[in-house]
């Protein structure tokens, strides 16, 4: 069965890289809300400092939002998901490692990237490893949770957009602590470990919850 | 002057030097694995040009 | 002249081009770096780290170069429909980038011991910020579209209307950055260098250009192997039909 | 091994396609299932490869273990379920890792159907015909007994046909099961067939006059 995950797994990372594959459409997009932002509230550095974590965050919502309609939906328009419905190992396998594929694709390489775009807007050293920190273990909630809206819209044609509407409300809980626990890094009341750990335990719970919940998705949304 | 920017120098100059490696190895390697592919297809006799040809009979290479 | 429409034709004379301008591209690296590093004094004000200023000039200009000849190559395959212009387009795209994101690392590696901070909103370097993600859209779109002939015409699209918005962003920052702030201390080389620097840099630059040349070379005839293996391939596909029917 | 069903039903949009619909099935046997088009084949297809949940009556095998109809089913439908940024060989792997039971290599399987040279080709180049085949050769990469196919002729030419047919005939002799929803005849001599007629209900019959 490991067999069947593995293959699946290399399959769509394969097909990231393709032509036509989400590629690092994630951490472009990214990239480029973080560098927009400052345009907005003008070149103020203190100013973007304090704010800094809330918009890395706030990327890295939006931009795991924007790969995850296609999760799914890509597979129900070429008739591949049949073939994963059909495989040896149970649905809800399959979905944690096309989740999981998705994080390795997006949430992984923002949190990697966040410390080189938090010069953009003047983060201090702590600041830039407790944002990178809490996008390394926070994201996976974020692609879990959109998971479950990928699977409910597969089969609807104008997904994408109805998928932001359904999950974004379900991210508020991991934004708020992701937040948090990045801004106590840099001197606040709270001290980091608390909101951090909450946010571990916030992607543990979405990874099982997320999971069982786009697997039901898929069995019973044909 | 201080040695402190002598950091910044090697710094930038280091990561010129990496990227433009990267761009000649990436060039390096994309040749080879289009030139090798394009060996494997016309061993197989395709022709560029796609006259009716039967099958099998490699054409003279054209061009 | 000798009509360069034709691809085999053109594979023939880049591939005799290409040693020669890689020799020339590194002999003249050599001796920019020579000429930085042991010629050119050290800045009355900045110290030594003026030196980083022999790489960050020619690959922001390098930066600009390439985005006004994927412009060029733009208005070849919409309007001339040259045959070559998507082929040099999308091989010139990568290289841009990659000079235009080693300008904003030299210009942050620069500007911390000048300001004591990474990365100052000074006017120049976001416009370059702003032109590096239109090079990461315009790669995008490569990405996306698997038909060479569309992706191409596709791109060209994206490629002009970007062109045309490189000055309105560089009018808007310039409006949003004195704004809010006193016009940026850092002066681009002031308004004459010293002979002693106009060397090196004049060298840096050519050697840097002669380097992006013979790689945007390599990279078009690499995309013309690409596309001749997409076509034989298809031709493969059709003969197994002949043959099965 | 033997797959019944009884009392199927299935209604979509609103509509009811057909009711109390049962057969069984036992090994190295195969069930041909006609029908106007749209009366509803794919629909009994989707409902037996558990895509689609039944109005009514159930789906259920007998003597095969306790491993579920979904994990026993080969199921080619009309969407061939291949990547076409992948190559022929890749979606073959592919398939034969998910699919478990592994049988004829990626390489073999393409033999079988006429496109070996077309292992590196991305299905993207390929033509309807050949995608078909492709989709074809999964039946071949798994040694799965249950063979569902939704028009498995559509787009074949001659040749492939007789071929799909000589492998069908060998998969029954082996004791396999086929369930095949087609308009064209499948040159399997001895296969029972299902005709799938849309039931004139009273509610219909005034909608219908």
């Amino acid at each position: 069965m490991t067999r069947a995950l593995a293959a699946l797994l290399v399959r769509d990372l394969k097909l990231a890289g393709r032509i036509g594959g989400s590629g690092a459409l994630g951490l472009g997009f990214f990239v480029m809300l973080v560098t927009v932002v400052p345009f907005a509230l003008g070149p103020d550095l203190n100013l973007l400092a304090r704010i800094g974590p809330a918009i890395l965050w706030l990327a890295a919502v939006l931009a795991t939002l924007i790969g995850l309609d296609r999760l799914f939906q890509a597979d129900e328009e070429d008739g591949s998901l049949d073939l994963l419905m059909h495989a040896e190992a149970p649905l809800e396998l399959i979905v944690v490692v096309k989740g999981f594929a998705h994080w390795l694709t997006t949430g992984l390489p923002l949190a990697l990237c966040a410390p080189f775009l938090g010069l953009l807007i003047a983060l201090t050293p702590e600041a830039m490893l407790a944002v990178s920190a809490t996008l390394l273990v926070g994201t996976p909630a974020l692609t879990f949770i959109g998971g479950v809206g990928a699977a409910l819209t597969a089969t609807m044609r104008r997904g994408g957009l109805l998928l932001s509407v359904l999950v974004l409300p379900l991210m508020v809980p991991t934004l708020i602590f992701g937040v948090s626990a990045a801004n106590a890094a840099t001197g606040g009341t709270i001290p980091f470990l608390t909101p951090f750990l909450i946010l571990i335990a916030l992607s543990l719970l979405a990874i099982v919850i997320g999971t069982v919940a786009a697997a039901a998705a898929l069995r019973h949304g044909s | 002057m201080g040695t402190a920017h002598q950091g910044f120098i090697v710094a930038s100059y280091a990561i010129t030097a990496l990227v433009i490696a990267a761009l000649i190895l990436r060039a390096l390697i994309d040749q080879r694995l289009q030139a090798r592919a394009l060996a494997r297809l016309e061993a197989r006799g395709v022709t560029r040009r796609s006259q009716a040809r039967p099958a099998g009979r490699p054409a003279p290479e054209a061009g | 002249m000798w009509s360069l429409a034709n691809p085999t034709r053109f594979m023939a004379l880049a591939g005799r081009i290409l040693p020669w301008l890689a020799a020339a591209s590194a002999v003249l690296l050599a001796a920019g770096l020579y000429l930085a590093f042991f010629v050119a004094p050290a800045d009355y004000q900045q110290g030594e780290t003026v030196r980083i200023m022999f790489i960050h000039v020619p690959t922001a200009w390098l930066g600009l170069f390439f985005y006004t000849l994927m412009s060029l190559s733009a208005v070849g395959t919409l309007v001339w429909r040259h045959p070559l212009a998507d082929v040099s387009q999308k091989a010139a795209a990568p290289i841009g980038a990659a000079f235009t994101f080693v300008c904003l690392v030299t210009g942050a590696l620069w500007g911390k011991p000048m300001w004591g901070t990474w990365w100052v909103w000074d006017a120049r370097l976001t416009s370059m910020l702003v032109l590096l993600l239109m090079y990461l859209g315009v790669m995008a779109m490569w990405r996306t579209v698997e038909d060479p002939g569309r992706a191409a015409r596709a791109v060209s699209i994206l490629t002009l209307v970007g062109f045309v918005n490189v000055p309105i962003v560089k009018f808007s920052v310039d409006w949003w950055n004195t704004l809010h702030q006193p016009a940026s201390v850092f002066r681009l080389g002031g308004p004459t260098i010293h002979a002693s620097m106009l060397w090196p840099l004049l060298v840096m630059a050519l050697a840097f250009t002669l380097l992006s040349a013979a790689l945007h070379l390599a990279g078009m005839r690499t995309e013309i192997l690409r596309r001749r293996v997409r076509t034989l391939s298809i031709l493969e596909a059709e003969r197994l039909d002949r043959e099965a029917a | 091994m033997r797959i019944v069903a009884d009392n199927l039903a299935c209604r979509r949009s609103e509509r009811l396609i057909f009711a109390n619909l049962s057969f069984t099935l036992a090994d190295g046997q195969a069930l041909v299932v006609t029908g106007r088009n749209g009366a509803g084949k794919s629909s009994l297809l989707a409902i037996l490869a558990a895509r689609l949940r039944p109005e009514a009556g159930n789906v259920r095998v007998e003597g095969a273990g306790e491993a579920p109809l979904t994990e026993l089913v080969n199921f080619v439908g009309h969407r061939d379920g291949l990547k076409s940024a992948l190559t022929a060989e890749e979606n073959l792997a592919f398939a034969r890792a998910i699919l478990g039971r592994a049988a004829l290599t990626p390489k073999e399987a393409l033999a079988r159907v006429g496109l070996e040279h077309a292992a590196r080709l991305p299905v993207a180049y390929l033509s309807a015909g050949q995608r078909r085949r492709v989709g074809l050769a999964r039946l071949f990469v798994s040694a799965r007994p249950v063979w569902l196919l939704d028009e498995p002729t559509s787009a074949l030419d001659a040749a492939s046909q007789e071929a799909l047919g000589v492998a069908m005939r060998d998969h029954l002799a082996a004791g396999g099961l086929i369930i095949a929803a087609t308009h064209a005849p499948l040159g399997l001599d001895g296969a029972a067939t299902l005709r799938i007629e849309r039931p004139v209900l009273a509610a219909d019959a005034g909608e219908a006059a």
